[in-house]
C-alpha cells in the first residue's frame, strides 16, 4: 500500500525487474485490509497467474487464498512475508510458501530475520548510543506479526541490557489512520519523564504522529533519541533533518530485484540464495549519501548482476 | 421526505371522473425511467462489458474461473450488507456489523482449534455470537429506546477489544480441512459461498417482502409512531432485526473463516462501511430511496467487478478508488436529474 | 359535460388563474383551470377529496410545477404557471396556511412565526426581541400560546393556530396580496373556528383577498363572497355564494343529490347489556377521576374546549399513556395501563388526531396502509398473500371512495382527505368492538362523509361500541347517542338522545368554562 | 420519524387551563432528570476524576502537560467533527470528512514543499481545496436532490484515489517551521491549535443557532418539505453547508498537517467514524436527540480522556476499545432508561 512503502517500494522493484526479464507483472495493492488481499490473490489465482509474490503480507491472514492459489497452479513466493508456522500464528500452521527470499547466511527466512537482525539491530543501536542507560518508550504494533516479531526481539534485547528501563506503549494499524498515535506518545512522555528513547517498529509510525510528540518533547528541553526501522526515503529525509536519530534502512528496491531472481529461480526449480543486502545504519554519523537508501553501497551493481546472471540485457 | 417514485399503473378504474384524463407515456419519457430506475444496473453492465472486451482483460477477466471467483469472494460482503439492510429497513443503523464479523470468526476458530470440540459446535458458536451480540444492541436500542448509531458504534468499539483480547494478537490457523473445503468448493459448478449466498439472500427478500415480521419492520420504518398505534409489536420486531443481524453478521465471520483459513482481530471489521455503501448504492435503483435486497446485491457488485477489472488491469494504485469513487457519484447524479426531470413538478 | 362558463362574478383581480393543469405520473390533478378571485373578497376553493385544491395551492406556493401552459396573475405580478418558484410567491405577497401546517417541529413557536425575518442585532438573532414579537403576535390573534415553546410539543389544535398566526402575520402589518387558508379548520373546535372565521372576516373588511378550503359547508356559505367548486381536477363553476344553498353546492361538489345529514336515529343500544368499555376513577396526565363507559351498539361522543383532555382520554384509554389512578375495562376486563397491544389485544381500535405523526404510513403504498392492522389476516402458511392484500385494497377503495391512482399508490401522494378515508378504512375492516375515533372525518369531503358515518354506524349496529371525540357539532348531533362534555380533564355534564341539542352543548361548554 | 427523547418542561405557561395540573416536581424526578441530560457530561466527569485519583495515573493524568497535551491532539478531531455536524443539522451526512482532510492536508503539503509557495498560500490551497470537494458534495446532494450517504461516501472513494495519487508513495516532508511551530506552540499557556478549536467552536456555535442561515439548516433538517413552503433558500442552504463543511475540514487538514509535519494518502481518512461518532454520543446529552456543538466537544473528549488514561495507566491494548466502547454503550442506556422512566408512556 501507499502507506506502506516497505511493501510498495519492492514491489516496483520487482515490476521492473519483471520488465527486464519480459514477464507480465501486476501489481495490486491490498490497502492494509485483509479481506483484499485474500480478493486479490484469488483474483491472480483465476487468472491463471503463474506467480505470485507476497510483499509486506503475512500468509496466515490469507491461508485460504494462498491454498486455493496454489491448487490453481499459482507458485507462491515470499518476498517480506511470514509463512503459516510462524510462530505468532496460533494453531498447527504449516508453511505453505513455495519459495521464500533469503534474509541472510543459512537459508535465514523472513521470521528469524527480523527476530535476530532486525528488533536486536535496532536495540544494539539504542544500547550502544546510550552506553546501556537507555530508558526507552518502545511503541508495539502487535496487531501485525511483522511488527510484532520486531517489537518482540527488540524487547528481548532490552531486557539483556541491564541498565535499561522499558515502557512499552501498544498501538495499532486503526490508531494510525485516525491520529491517534500523536496523543499516546505524549501521553507516554510524560509518563515516563527521564525516557530519553523512543523506538518505533516501523518509519511509516514517526512521520504519522510520532515526530511530533517527540519533537515537542524535546523543545520542552528533553533530549530524546527517536529511532525507527525501514529506511524509506520519507525517514531518511527525517534523518537528515536530525528528527529521527536512526534508521534501521533497508534497501526496498533491491528486494524486488532479489525476488524476481528469487521467482525465476524457482521457476527453473533451484531454491533462492542470499542476496546479501545487509542493512544500513542511518544516523547522525553516517548520513545517507543518496534521498535512497537501497543497499550499503549504492554504487552496487545488483541490476547489472542480475541481468548478467538471467542473460538478459 | 425523500421523493420515491413508485409505479403509478394508469389501470385504474376511476369511476365516473370524465375529468381524469390519463396522460400519454410516450416511448421516450418511459426510456427516461426505465434508465433512472435501473441506471446502475445499467452502468453494472456497461463495465462488466468493458472488462470483457477491453484488450488488457479480455483474457482473464471473463473468464469462469474469475466469474466463480468474484461471486464466492462477494458472497461474505453481501451476507455481511443483507445483515445490516435488516435493521436499517426499519431505520435502524448496525454499524457494529463488522465487528460482529470479526469477533464470530475469531469465537469459531478458537472453539474449534483451542478447545478443539467439532466443527458444528464451533460454527454454531459463530453464529450463536452474533445472535447475543445483535439480541444486546437490539435490546437496548428497541427497549430503552436507545439511538441505533451510538450504541452500535460503541458496540462496535467494544467489539474490537473483545476481539483482541480473544485471539490475544495472534493470527488463529488450523481450521479444519472440512470448513476450508466449504470455503473454497464447487457445487453444481457454483462454489458452495455462492449457494449460501443465494439462500440467505432469498430467504431475507422473502423475509422483509412476504412475512408479517418484514411488514412491521417497514412498517416502523415508514411511521414508527403510527406502527404503535396499530399495535404492531414495535420494540420486539427492532429487537429481532437486531438479533437476525448478528445471528447473519455471524454467519459472514464464519464464511470469512472458511474462506480465509484463519483468524484475527481487526479482520473483519473492515466489512461495515462498505456494507453500508452497498445498501444505500443499491437504494438508487430499482426501488429508488428503498433499501432492498435486489439492490444490496447490485450494490456489491457493482464495486466488485470494477475493482476486479482493474486489479487484473494492473492499474495504479490510485485508479481503482477513484474509477470507483467517481462511478458512483455520476451514476448516482445521474439518475437524480433524470428523476427531477422526469417528476418535474415536485421540487 | 356541462362546463358552466367562467361566470366572472367579478373583474380580473387579486387573483387570476388561466389554464392551470398538472399532471402526476398517472393522473390529472388539475385540468385547464381558470378562474379569478376579486380583490377584498372572501372567496372559498372548494371539491371532493382528491379535486385538486392542495395541488393548485401548492402550484401558486411553487412547490409543484404545473404543466407548461397556464399562467397566475397575483395583484400587478403574473408569471406562467410552470416558472413560479417559493421567492416569487413571497415577494407576490402570497401568504398561507398549508394543509399539512407545515411547521418546524424542532423549533420554537417564535422561529416558525417569524422564519426568515427573525430579528438581528449586529447580524445575528436578536432572540429577546424576537420572541417578545412573536408573543405580541400571539397575543393580538389571541392565540393561547407561549412563543419560546417547541412546536413539537404543541397539541394539534394549537399547532394549527401557530401556523394560521404565522400568514396572518404579515396581513395585519405589510402588504400581503392573497392570504390562502387549505383546510385551516380541519381540526379545529368549532369555538375556535368562529373566533378563526370572525377574525378573517374583519380582515376582509379591511381589504383582504382570502382564498379559503374549507369541507365544513356552512362555513363557506356563511362567510365567503364569491365560490369556486373544483370536480376531478376541472372547474365546475366561480359564482357569489348568494345564489347557492348547502343543497345546491354539495351536488356542485358531489355531482349528485347526496350527504345531507340528518340525526341519526339512535339504535336504541341496550341499556342492560354489559358495557363494552367502562372507565373508573381516571386520574393521569390532563385526566381526573373520570367515570365514564359505552355500551355495545352505542355512540358516545366527548365533547370539549381545546386541551380539555379529550385527545388525552382516548389516548390513555388505548393505552398509549399510563396513568396513576383508576382503572379501564375493556369487555369486562380491566386492562394493563400503558399498553397499547394489550388494547388491540381486547377489542379496541384508535383512528387518531394527528394523521400525519400518528397514522399515515407516507412511504408505503395505499394496500399496506390498509393492511398494516391486521397482517395475520394475509399470512396463509407463513407465506403473505400480496394479491389477497391487493384485492382487498380495491374494495375498500371502492367502499370509502378514496381517490388513489392504483391500490399501490404511496400514501404521501394522496390527497389529505383520501388519507383520512384509507386510515379509517384501516379499522373500520375488521370489526373493533371499541372504536375510538379522535376527529375521525377531519379534511373528509361531504359525500364521503355521509358514507363514513354509515360506516361507523354500521359499526356500532354490528355491536361495536363506539367513542367519539369531534370538534365538529353538526358531526357530533348527526352520530352521539349520548354526549359528555369535558372541561379540565373531566366530564362536567353528560346527555342522552333527544336532550342532545346545539343549545345544551354550546351552554354547557361554555358555561363549564365560565365557572372557573 | 425517530421518537427522540424531548424535554417536556413543566415550566411552560399553560394559560387559561386550571384543569392541568402539572404533576409535581419531586426533587427526586428533578435529579434524575439532570442526571438524564448530563449523563454523560457526569460520566466525562467521573473518568477525569477516577484518572486523577487512581494511583497509577494520579501523578501523570492530572498535570497541566498532559491536560494541554489531550486538548491540543483532539483539536483536529474537533474540527474534523465540527465539519461533520453543519450538514448533519440540515439532516445530510457527510461520510467524505476524513477524507477531505487528507486531501487538504496533501495539497497544502505539495504546495508548500514541492511548488515552493508561500506558507499562506499553501493553507489557503488547503482550505479552498477541502471547500471546492465540499462544493462538489453540496451540488449534487441539493441540487440533483442525491442521497448525502451515497454522494459523499462516492466521494470519500474517490478522493481516495486523489490523494495516493498527489502524495504518491511518500510521505510528503519538509514543512516549514513556521507551520509546525503554530501546530506545537503555545499562546498565553494554551496550544495554538486549541485557540484555533476554539474559535471554529464557538463560531460554528454562532452560526447554527444565532444566524440566519443556522437557522434555515436547522429548519431544514427539522421538517424539509415545510421549509420549502415558507420559501426558505433550501437548495442553496445545503450546499453551503456541505461548503463550510468542506473548509472545516480543509481547516482540520491542514492543522494535522502542522501537528504531525508530514502528509501522506491515507492519513487523516481515519478521521470521518470518529468525527461522527463523537456527534452521534453528543446528541445524548444536553439538548437529547439535537446535534450540538457543545454535545460534539464531550464526545470528543470522552473517548479522548479515557484513551489518555489509559495509555498512561499502561493498559493492554484491548483494553481501551473495550473500556471506550463499553462506557458509551452502558451511559446512554442509562440515560436512556432514565429519560423512559420519567416520560412514562409508550410513545
Ligand atoms: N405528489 C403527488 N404525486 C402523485 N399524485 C399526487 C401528488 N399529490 C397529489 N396527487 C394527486 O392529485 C390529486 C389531487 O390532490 P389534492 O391534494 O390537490 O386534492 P385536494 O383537493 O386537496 O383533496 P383533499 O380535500 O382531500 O385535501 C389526488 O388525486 C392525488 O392523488
Ligand atoms: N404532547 C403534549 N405536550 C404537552 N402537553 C400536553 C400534551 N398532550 C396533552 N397535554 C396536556 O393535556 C391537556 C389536554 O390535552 P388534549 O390533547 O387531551 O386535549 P384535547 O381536548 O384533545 O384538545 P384539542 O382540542 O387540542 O385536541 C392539554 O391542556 C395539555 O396541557
Ligand atoms: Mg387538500
Ligand atoms: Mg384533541
Amino acid at each position: 500500500s501507499t502507506v506502506a512503502p516497505g511493501c510498495s517500494m519492492p514491489a516496483k522493484g520487482l515490476a521492473d525487474a519483471g520488465k527486464a526479464l519480459g514477464w507480465k507483472v501486476t501489481i495490486a495493492d491490498g490497502k492494509l485490509d485483509p479481506s483484499v488481499y485474500n480478493a486479490q490473490i484469488r483474483a491472480a489465482a483465476a487468472a491463471k497467474a503463474d506467480a505470485l509474490v507476497l510483499f509486506g503480507i503475512d500468509c496466515a491472514p490469507v491461508k485460504g487464498a494462498i491454498e486455493a492459489a496454489q491448487k490453481s497452479g499459482t507458485k507462491v513466493f515470499a518476498a517480506n512475508a511470514l509463512d503459516c508456522d510462524d510462530k505468532y500464528a496460533a494453531g498447527r500452521g504449516k508453511a505453505l510458501f513455495d519459495g521464500e527470499l533469503v534474509w541472510g547466511p543459512d537459508n535465514t527466512d523472513y521470521a528469524t530475520f527480523t527476530d535476530t537482525c532486525v528488533g536486536p539491530g535496532q536495540a544494539d543501536w539504542v544500547i550502544a548510543k546510550t552506553e546501556g542507560k537507555a530508558n526507552i518508550i518502545q511503541l508495539r504494533q502487535d496487531d501485525s506479526a511483522g511488527t510484532r516479531h520486531i517489537g518482540e526481539s527488540a524487547h528481548k534485547r532490552f531486557e539483556d541490557c541491564g541498565g535499561c528501563t522499558v515502557t512499552t506503549v501498544s498501538y495499532t494499524g486503526a490508531d494510525l489512520a485516525a491520529g491517534k498515535l500523536q496523543g499516546k506518545v505524549s501521553a507516554a512522555l510524560q509518563k515516563a519523564p527521564k525516557a530519553n528513547v523512543v523506538t518505533v517498529p516501523v518509519d511509516a509510525a514517526i512521520s504519522l504522529g510520532v515526530a511530533s510528540a517527540v519533537q515537542q518533547a524535546r523543545a520542552g528541553g528533553r533530549e530524546i533519541l527517536l529511532v525507527g526501522q525501514e529506511g524509506v526515503p520519507a525517514s531518511v529525509k527525517l534523518v537528515k533533518s536530525g528528527v529521527q536519530s536512526f534508521a534501521l534502512g533497508r534497501p526496498w528496491r533491491w528486494t524486488g530485484w532479489a525476488t524476481a531472481d528469487g521467482v525465476n529461480r524457482m521457476f527453473a526449480g533451484e531454491k533462492a540464495v542470499d542476496a546479501g543486502f545487509g542493512f544500513g545504519s542511518m544516523d547522525a554519523d553516517h548520513r545517507p549519501k543518496a534521498d535512497v537508501y537501497d543497499g550499503n553501497d549504492p554504487s552496487a551493481p545488483y541490476v547489472g548482476n542480475y541481468k548478467r546472471i538471467w542473460g538478459v540485457s | 421526505m425523500s421523493t420515491t417514485s413508485v409505479t403509478h399503473l394508469p389501470t385504474d378504474s376511476q369511476p365516473t371522473e370524465p375529468g381524469t384524463k390519463v396522460t400519454r407515456v410516450t416511448p421516450m419519457r418511459r426510456l427516461s425511467h426505465i434508465a433512472e430506475r435501473f441506471g446502475l444496473v445499467l452502468l453494472l453492465i456497461a463495465i462488466t462489458a468493458f472488462f470483457a472486451l477491453w484488450p488488457v482483460t479480455s483474457s482473464t477477466f471473463p473468464t469462469t474461473a474469475n466469474m466463480r471467483n468474484i461471486l464466492a469472494n462477494e458472497s461474505i460482503l453481501v451476507i455481511a450488507a443483507l445483515a445490516a439492510l435488516v435493521p436499517l429497513v426499519a431505520e435502524r443503523f448496525d454499524l457494529s456489523v463488522g465487528a460482529i464479523v470479526m469477533v464470530s470468526s475469531i469465537t469459531t476458530a478458537k472453539v474449534v482449534t483451542q478447545l478443539g470440540l467439532p466443527l458444528a459446535i464451533g460454527v454454531l458458536a459463530g453464529m450463536l455470537t452474533g445472535l447475543v451480540i445483535g439480541l444486546v444492541n437490539g435490546v437496548i436500542i428497541a427497549y430503552f429506546n436507545a439511538s441505533s448509531l451510538v450504541i452500535t458504534s460503541g458496540m462496535s468499539t467494544l467489539l474490537a477489544g473483545v476481539g483482541s483480547y480473544l485471539a490475544g494478537d495472534t493470527t488463529l490457523l488450523g481450521i479444519p480441512d472440512s470448513l476450508a473445503a466449504f470455503g473454497n468448493q464447487y457445487w453444481l459448478g457454483v462454489a458452495r459461498p455462492v449457494w449460501l449466498l443465494i439462500v440467505v439472500a432469498l430467504a431475507v427478500a422473502y423475509m422483509l417482502g412476504l412475512t408479517a415480521f418484514g411488514r412491521t419492520l417497514l412498517s416502523i420504518g415508514s411511521n414508527e409512531s403510527a406502527a404503535r398505534l396499530v399495535g404492531l409489536p414495535v420494540a420486539r420486531s427492532v429487537m429481532m432485526a437486531f438479533a437476525l443481524s448478528g445471528a447473519l453478521a455471524g454467519l459472514a465471520g464464519v464464511l470469512l473463516l472458511a474462506r480465509t483459513g484463519s483468524a484475527a482481530a481487526g479482520v473483519g471489521a473492515g466489512y461495515t462501511l462498505p456494507a453500508l455503501a452497498a445498501i444505500f448504492l443499491g437504494s438508487t435503483t430499482i426501488k429508488l430511496g428503498r433499501f432492498t435486497v435486489a439492490g444490496t446485491l447490485v450494490g456489491v457488485f457493482f464495486v466488485a467487478i470494477s475493482i476486479n477489472g482493474l486489479t487484473l488491469a494492473g492499474a495504479d494504485d490510485w485508479v481503482e478508488p477513484f474509477f470507483n469513487g467517481a462511478a458512483v457519484v455520476i451514476a448516482v447524479a445521474a439518475s437524480a436529474i433524470l428523476a427531477k426531470r422526469r417528476l418535474g413538478g415536485t421540487r | 359535460m356541462e362546463r358552466t362558463p367562467s361566470s366572472t362574478v367579478a373583474p380580473a383581480g387579486a387573483l387570476a388563474l388561466a389554464g392551470v393543469t398538472k399532471t402526476f405520473p398517472g393522473m390529472r390533478a388539475l385540468d385547464d383551470v381558470t378562474f379569478s378571485v376579486a380583490p377584498g373578497r372572501f372567496h372559498s376553493l372548494v371539491g371532493g377529496n382528491g379535486s385538486g385544491k392542495s395541488t393548485l395551492i401548492k402550484i401558486m406556493a411553487g412547490v409543484y410545477r404545473a404543466d407548461p401552459g397556464g399562467t397566475i396573475t397575483v395583484g400587478p405580478h403574473s408569471r406562467s404557471a410552470d416558472g413560479i418558484t417559493p421567492a416569487w410567491s413571497h415577494q407576490a405577497g402570497i401568504r398561507f396556511v398549508h394543509q399539512d401546517l407545515g411547521l418546524f417541529g424542532a423549533l420554537s413557536v417564535t422561529e416558525n412565526l417569524l422564519g426568515p425575518d427573525m430579528p438581528r442585532a449586529y447580524r445575528s438573532i436578536d432572540w429577546r426581541t424576537a420572541h417578545h414579537q412573536a408573543q405580541s403576535v400571539l397575543d393580538r390573534l389571541g392565540v393561547p400560546v407561549a412563543a419560546r415553546r417547541c412546536v413539537r410539543d404543541l397539541r394539534p389544535a394549537e399547532a394549527t393556530l401557530v401556523a394560521i398566526a404565522r400568514g396572518l402575520r404579515d396581513a395585519d402589518t405589510t402588504e400581503v396580496n392573497l392570504l390562502v387558508l387549505d383546510e385551516p379548520t380541519a381540526r379545529l373546535p368549532h369555538t375556535e373556528v368562529d373566533e378563526l372565521l370572525d377574525r378573517l372576516d374583519a380582515l376582509v373588511a379591511d381589504g383582504q383577498t382570502i382564498l379559503y378550503v374549507s369541507h365544513r359547508l356552512d362555513e363557506v356559505l356563511d362567510h365567503s363572497h364569491s365560490v369556486t367548486v373544483l370536480r376531478d381536477g376541472v372547474h365546475q363553476t366561480t359564482q357569489s355564494a348568494e345564489c347557492l344553498d348547502r343543497r345546491r353546492l354539495t351536488r356542485l361538489i358531489v355531482g349528485e343529490e347526496r350527504g345531507i345529514l340528518h340525526k341519526r336515529a339512535s339504535a336504541a343500544a341496550d341499556g342492560s347489556a354489559a358495557p363494552i368499555l367502562r372507565v373508573e376513577g381516571l386520574t393521569g396526565g390532563p385526566l381526573h377521576d373520570v367515570d365514564l363507559d359505552v355500551r355495545p351498539g352505542e355512540i358516545v361522543a366527548v365533547a370539549g374546549l381545546v386541551g380539555s383532555g379529550r385527545t388525552s382520554l382516548l389516548e390513555t384509554i388505548f393505552g398509549v399513556h399510563g396513568y396513576v389512578a383508576g382503572r379501564v375495562m375493556l369487555g369486562g376486563r380491566p386492562i394493563r395501563r400503558g399498553r397499547v397491544d394489550a388494547a388491540i389485544h381486547n377489542g379496541a381500535a384508535y383512528v387518531p388526531e394527528d394523521r400525519a405523526r400518528h397514522s399515515a404510513f407516507h412511504s408505503l403504498g395505499l394496500e399496506m396502509n390498509l393492511s398494516v392492522a391486521d397482517l395475520h389476516r394475509y399470512l396463509r402458511k407463513g407465506v403473505f398473500r400480496r394479491r389477497q392484500e391487493l384485492r382487498d385494497a380495491v374494495s375498500d377503495i371502492d367502499r370509502f371512495s378514496i381517490r388513489a391512482a392504483a391500490p399501490d399508490t404511496v400514501m404521501a401522494h394522496l390527497s389529505g382527505g383520501n388519507q383520512q378515508k384509507a386510515v379509517l378504512a384501516r379499522w373500520l375492516g375488521q370489526d373493533p368492538k371499541l372504536l375510538l375515533l379522535d376527529e375521525p372525518t377531519q379534511g373528509v369531503d361531504v359525500g364521503a362523509r355521509a358514507e363514513i358515518y354509515e360506516q361507523i354506524t354500521d359499526a356500532a349496529r354490528g355491536g361495536a361500541g363506539v367513542l367519539l371525540v369531534s370538534s365538529d357539532l353538526d358531526e357530533l348531533l348527526h352520530l352521539a347517542d349520548r354526549v359528555y362534555v369535558f372541561d379540565g380533564g373531566t366530564p362536567v355534564a353528560c346527555a342522552t338522545g333527544s336532550d342532545i341539542t346545539p343549545e345544551w352543548v354550546g351552554h354547557t361548554l361554555f358555561n363549564s368554562t365560565e365557572d372557573e
